[in-house]
């Protein structure tokens, strides 16, 4: 007889969740979630666009409030890993100045089947631009803009 | 981190207290600065405080009156605005986020 | 003034589409499909789990019809790139006998925005599932067993 | 790849069609090979051929019933199974795909 093993019922493995920066790596991050009874891992990458409302963008410079930062992570994470019953889930978000290309933020999270991971990934990321106190300035050939700061 | 002049007025609630004060993206730009060491008179809250803070530096008032809102955080923790300050408490002025 | 730039209209840049027995990057798949216009990827990652129905899993075996199989991931990526206007996508997936926790498929999707994003990775894993010739043999301590093959 | 016994009975239709017909899989097991030169007569369909394959390999059937369908490709092309064969054709029998 085979070795029969019970569903996972392990709490989820949270983080890491960071603020920094050093060049991510999705790679890095999904195998920092996976664990062995996770089948899927789903993560979103936010790359660094050449223009946004019809502007050229040269850049992006990112700032934090670290501290409160990844705390605001954490807690969107483990929210969520309740929510969906995730085996993990990680989030790395850069700060400093980005060429267009270049990733800003990843968030990785691993489940046993792929729907919950894709609705978990994607609601992770609407909470991390909605709570999360960081910043992004857009460097054009003429100017910067800090976005976010819109009256009304 | 400079000094900026506070009011230093001693109040029936006691002596004045040192608030450090930090600024992030916008406001920091607006302010010269991304923190303070503030004066305060005992009993203030944090709407107080940015009031202050905006009267004395045009440039962030400026800034502040052209964002939809301002959040605030003490010693790292999200705060409402009549939170009551102690002394030595860092308190972050935070403009609309757009991080991802 | 600073430059006015035109909503992007380019075809979306398909592929890489790949059957490989060699081991898979989501970082490197992130790179091929990102666009400079592109401000979103997506990506799902298969990995080996230690058990399915309750069984131990020790390791899973991937056969494809190589062929066949990359040119069903072209076109049901064409299909899904028209459908949600995406910048780029690409998917390969392994073959061959793989550890737990190793990597048998990655999905990786760029888009201006992230909802489409989303919506379309999780749509053509979907389909890779229901019609890509590729079979999975799970082994197990005493066994091995291959999946897909369950009548009705 | 080995020579599997087919039907080489000259019809009509023709001669005999010479197949390559390749298995994957839970098939390949079952036939013990993924591949071989298979003789049909002119004329023949993707089913007459796999019916002729399931009939020669005991293992092949035992497999083939356990499955909820056989797919075939002919070409490296889906193909239905009334296709009409073509001397050296390619053909394909897929069990359940399962990837991912």
């Amino acid at each position: 007889m085979s070795e029969q093993v019970a569903p996972a019922a392990a709490p989820p493995a949270l983080g890491p969740f960071e603020v920094t920066a050093a060049v991510l790596s999705v790679d890095q991050l999904v195998a920092e979630v996976a664990t062995p009874a996770a089948g899927a891992v789903v993560t979103f990458a936010g790359l660094v666009r050449d223009h946004h409302q019809g502007r050229r963008v040269v850049a992006l410079e990112y700032e934090a409030y670290p501290e409160l930062a990844a705390r605001e992570l954490q807690a969107l994470s483990a929210a969520v890993a309740a929510k969906y019953a995730l085996q993990g889930i990680g989030i790395r978000h850069r700060t400093g100045r980005l060429a267009i290309g270049e990733i800003s933020v990843v968030i990785a999270v691993a489940a046993p089947h792929r729907a919950a991971a894709f609705a978990a990934c994607a609601e992770a990321l609407d909470l991390l631009k909605a709570t999360v106190p960081v910043w992004k300035k857009e460097w054009y050939a003429d100017g910067s803009s800090w976005l976010g700061q819109a009256a009304g | 981190m400079t000094q900026i002049a506070g009011d230093s007025r001693a109040t029936a609630n006691g002596p004045p207290l040192t608030i450090r004060a930090r600024f992030f993206a916008l406001y920091r730009e607006a302010a010269g600065q991304d923190e303070a060491q503030v004066p305060v008179p005992a009993g203030s809250t944090v709407r107080e405080l940015w009031q202050h803070l905006l009267a004395a530096h045009p440039g962030l008032e400026r800034a502040g009156a052209a964002t939809a809102y301002t959040a605030y955080a003490v010693n790292g923790t999200w705060a409402k605005s009549d939170r009551v300050l102690q002394d030595g408490d860092e308190v972050a002025f935070l403009p609309p986020v757009s991080g991802g």
